[in-house]
């Protein structure tokens, strides 16, 4: 079942009929688990107090909203280079997770940080990147919806991720270095407190359940944009086929004009 | 662990699970709704008569242009 | 060699007649730049410590207007079709299209900040850096905005959307700019780091630019 | 200017073209030949994709399948970079005057040969303007010209950078008569010349040994349009529950 295989969207669709029952029932029942461990196991920080449980659903949102684009950057190189028929399906697919995961990980860190700032918005360094890229997210989600032609719209949004892929860096780069220029290194770096395993067990199995979660919203947003397209050709062919008809009658006529 | 004792900031744990449980749920909602929707367009296209391909797949695709001899008078 | 001269006067004349963009885009600038006081007040000492942001963002702004008519106007009269097919390197005619509007816009601005700083009571070493920032980061918005005109050059109101999609992609550009600016005030060790990232972005935009303008300009060819 | 040279045998080749355009298979097998000194009239319904097909071969769209190769022609340059391309557009800066939008043209199009090796001394500015009849308003902005001398104008584009392959999109749409007069004129002398012709258009055309094609609508859906070329029709669902 090489890749190519997969570009076939009937037997893709097959597969996912196939697959998203056993997905869905895995999401649950890690995301019961995540929770479980997160609330019940993991210790209270001596320092933040209960608010520390709010990682657990901060990291791993702010994981998924990296690995999203990245996933969208890769579907772009399949559609641009290989042209891969289901890149250009999978990269709009994935845009508005992306975007609604980017935004759960601004809230979720900047209810992090209340506590200990006093206000809800700090220009923090990483929550600043992630500001940018809900930008850049919703950007290309108005991309798409701009352009009415789906093969169009995809190579177009292709370009722009791509560009994009190499900003996320450079930003991420830039905001760190503007935020040491302008604030003393906030708490909450990157990697928090040092990781206790009590704390690294919880968080693993969120950070399993949130992307067991985005496979198969992924994959269920990609059947309806499948579902989509078939709706628009049919409509297309309905028009086409309408004239098609009448003027099968004049050619008759006319001596040549084989069909 | 009951939640009494969830110290001074449970408010913002409750918030930040609160609005995973509100983003997740209306992805959720979403992708449901849409594949809904899409499900009786496609049936309501079908049942509308628009044939699909391959039910009636005509033979090798005829070639569209016929080439009339050069200096024919142009009649249309 | 000599089309892409031909083609530079061209661009360059088109954007400097009655019909051009040239003169707008240093108005919006004195628009944008006047409008701050009014908002912030009229106390010079805070204005100078934001001066230099000011005239960054109006500048951004400023280019960042112009640029929707970059390949729009080609494509309307159909100049568009016939340099995509000239068998010319798109992206040379990307980059040379872009010069033409930075000298025809973006230079411009770059005269016009001394002028401006005096608005925003920037002392006279501001003054220097900022114009310097200006006139090396101003071209590397001008190659990034070119991507969003080629992305968006077969919308009708694509100007908003242009603007959407490239502010992120100029982020990086503005803080190297507006810190290389302010830090020489202090001393000039840590003016450099700043400034050399944004000739590196400058640098980076010069390759990035034409290749995906171009791309995009085959895409919404067909 | 007509160059009695050799007549050498150029030929414009398209074998089993086929393109999408707005996710539509609009053009599918489509063969043609043009050779020198011939014109190809493209003729069908409305949107059966005569313009397509030229936009095809001047490279505007990319072909979804087929080939299409110019025998003869200068190798190392492709089909287009030896085409003049005359859509419905002008392609005219209305605030640039006559002179510097052709000149302008005259300088960024590079000539090609007609396949006899040696390029042909293109002809001058003031020179096309007056086969065109509207030399005199060669310092006039071109936004104040009429209708039928910015066609002119256009015309005078292909005048000035001497190419083989001239594909024309309804060329006398738009014209008056005495300017159909002259454009036919010097369609017609270009293929004296040796060069190849393809016009789209439905109004008759009367030019000098045409050759017809009559383009029907697509049947075939676009296979392309969302999947490689080997793959069975993106509509269906699997084929055991076929109804």
């Amino acid at each position: 079942m090489t890749l190519y295989d997969l570009a076939n969207p009937t037997r893709f669709l097959k597969l996912v009929k196939v697959v998203l029952p056993w997905l869905i029932v895995a999401t649950v029942a890690a995301l019961a688990v995540g929770l479980y461990f997160a609330f019940f196991v993991a210790p209270e920080d001596y320092q933040q107090g209960q608010t520390v449980r709010i990682m657990f659903v901060h990291v791993p949102s702010a994981q998924l909203a990296l690995m999203c684009y990245a996933m969208m950057a890769l579907s772009s190189v399949g559609s641009l280079v290989w042209k891969h028929p289901l890149a250009d399906v999978s990269a709009k697919a994935a845009a508005p997770l992306g975007a609604a995961f980017t935004f759960l990980a601004l809230f979720s860190g900047a209810v992090w940080g209340k506590p200990m700032w006093g206000t809800f918005w700090v220009w923090d360094a990483r929550l600043t990147s992630f500001l940018v890229l809900l930008i850049m997210y919703l950007g290309i989600i108005a991309l798409w919806k701009a352009i009415e032609d789906p093969i169009k719209a995809a190579k177009v949004n292709a370009i722009i991720t791509l560009v994009g892929v190499i900003n996320v860096v450079i930003i991420k780069f830039s905001v760190e270095w503007w935020n040491t220029l302008h604030q003393p290194p906030s708490i909450i770096r990157s990697g928090g407190p040092a990781i206790h395993s009590s704390i690294l067990i919880p968080l693993g199995l969120m950070a399993l359940a949130f992307v067991l979660l985005f496979v198969t919203l992924h994959l269920m947003s990609m059947r309806n944009e499948i579902m989509r397209r078939r709706i628009r050709a049919m409509r297309m062919r309905a028009a086409s086929a309408a004239p098609a008809a009448s003027s099968s009658t004049i050619t008759k006529a006319a001596p040549a004009g084989a069909r | 662990m009951d939640f009494s004792e969830f110290g001074r900031h449970a408010e913002y744990v409750v918030a930040a699970y609160a609005m995973a449980a509100v983003v997740i749920g209306a992805l959720i909602i979403w992708v449901r709704t849409d594949k809904t929707r899409l499900e009786k367009e496609l049936q309501a296209l079908e049942a509308s008569g628009i044939r699909r391909r391959s039910t009636r797949r005509a033979g090798p695709s005829v070639s569209q242009a016929t080439s009339v001899p050069a200096n024919k008078k142009n009649e249309k | 060699m000599s089309w892409m001269k031909s083609l530079f006067v061209r661009e360059y004349q088109l954007a400097n007649r009655v019909g051009g963009g040239a003169l707008i885009g240093v108005l919006f600038f004195l628009a944008v730049v006047t409008i701050f006081p009014f908002g912030v007040g009229p106390d010079m000492i805070l204005l100078s410590r934001i001066g230099a942001a000011i005239l960054w963002i109006g500048a951004l702004l400023a280019t960042l207007l112009g640029l929707d008519r970059l390949f729009q106007a080609d494509r309307e009269d159909g100049s568009l079709e016939l340099l995509v097919m000239s068998g010319r390197s798109l992206e040379l005619v990307v980059l040379i299209k872009c010069a033409a509007h930075w000298a025809a816009t973006g230079l411009p601005l770059v005269l016009a900040t001394p002028v401006l700083s005096l608005f925003v009571g920037l002392d006279f070493q501001s003054i220097v850096l900022v114009t310097l920032t200006l006139l090396v980061g101003a071209p590397a918005l001008t190659l990034v905005g070119a991507v969003g005109a080629g992305v968006t050059v077969s919308m009708r109101r694509g100007g908003v959307l242009l603007s959407i999609l490239v502010i992120p992609l100029a982020v990086p550009i503005l803080i190297f700019g507006v810190s290389a600016a302010t830090a020489g005030a202090i001393d000039s060790n840590n003016f450099l780091v700043p400034f050399l990232f944004l000739c590196a972005l400058t640098l980076f935009g010069l390759v990035v630019g034409p290749l995906a303008a171009a791309a995009a300009l085959r895409v919404s060819g067909e | 200017m007509v160059v009695s040279g050799a007549m050498n045998q150029l030929k414009l080749v398209c074998q089993g073209v086929a393109c999408d355009r707005g996710g539509r298979r609009v053009l599918n097998h489509v063969d043609l030949e043009v050779g020198s000194g011939e014109a190809l009239i493209v003729q069908g319904p409305n949107g059966v994709g005569k313009s397509s097909l030229l936009r095809v071969i001047a490279g505007l769209v990319a072909t979804a399948k087929g080939s299409i190769t110019l025998e003869g022609g200068m190798a190392e340059r492709s089909v287009a970079e030896q085409s003049h391309y005359f859509g419905h557009l002008d392609a005219l800066k209305p605030l640039q005057t006559v002179l510097e939008n052709l000149s302008f043209w005259r300088s960024f199009f590079e000539p090609a040969d007609f396949g006899d090796g040696k390029v042909r001394e293109s002809m001058s500015e003031l020179e096309a303007l007056d086969t065109l009849g509207i030399a005199h308003t060669a310092s006039l902005p071109a936004g104040y010209l009429s209708a039928g001398q910015r066609r002119r104008l256009s015309v005078a584009r292909l005048l000035v950078v001497p190419r083989p392959i001239w594909l024309l999109d309804e060329p006398t749409s738009a014209l008056d008569k005495a300017s159909e007069e002259v454009l036919l004129g010097l369609i017609a002398d270009h293929i004296h010349a040796g060069g190849l012709v393809v016009a789209a258009t439905h109004l008759p055309l009367n030019l000098p040994n045409t050759k017809f094609l009559n383009l029907s609508p697509v049947t075939t859906e676009s296979e392309h349009m969302f999947a490689g070329d080997d793959l069975d029709d993106y509509f269906d669902e699997p084929e055991q529950d076929e109804d």
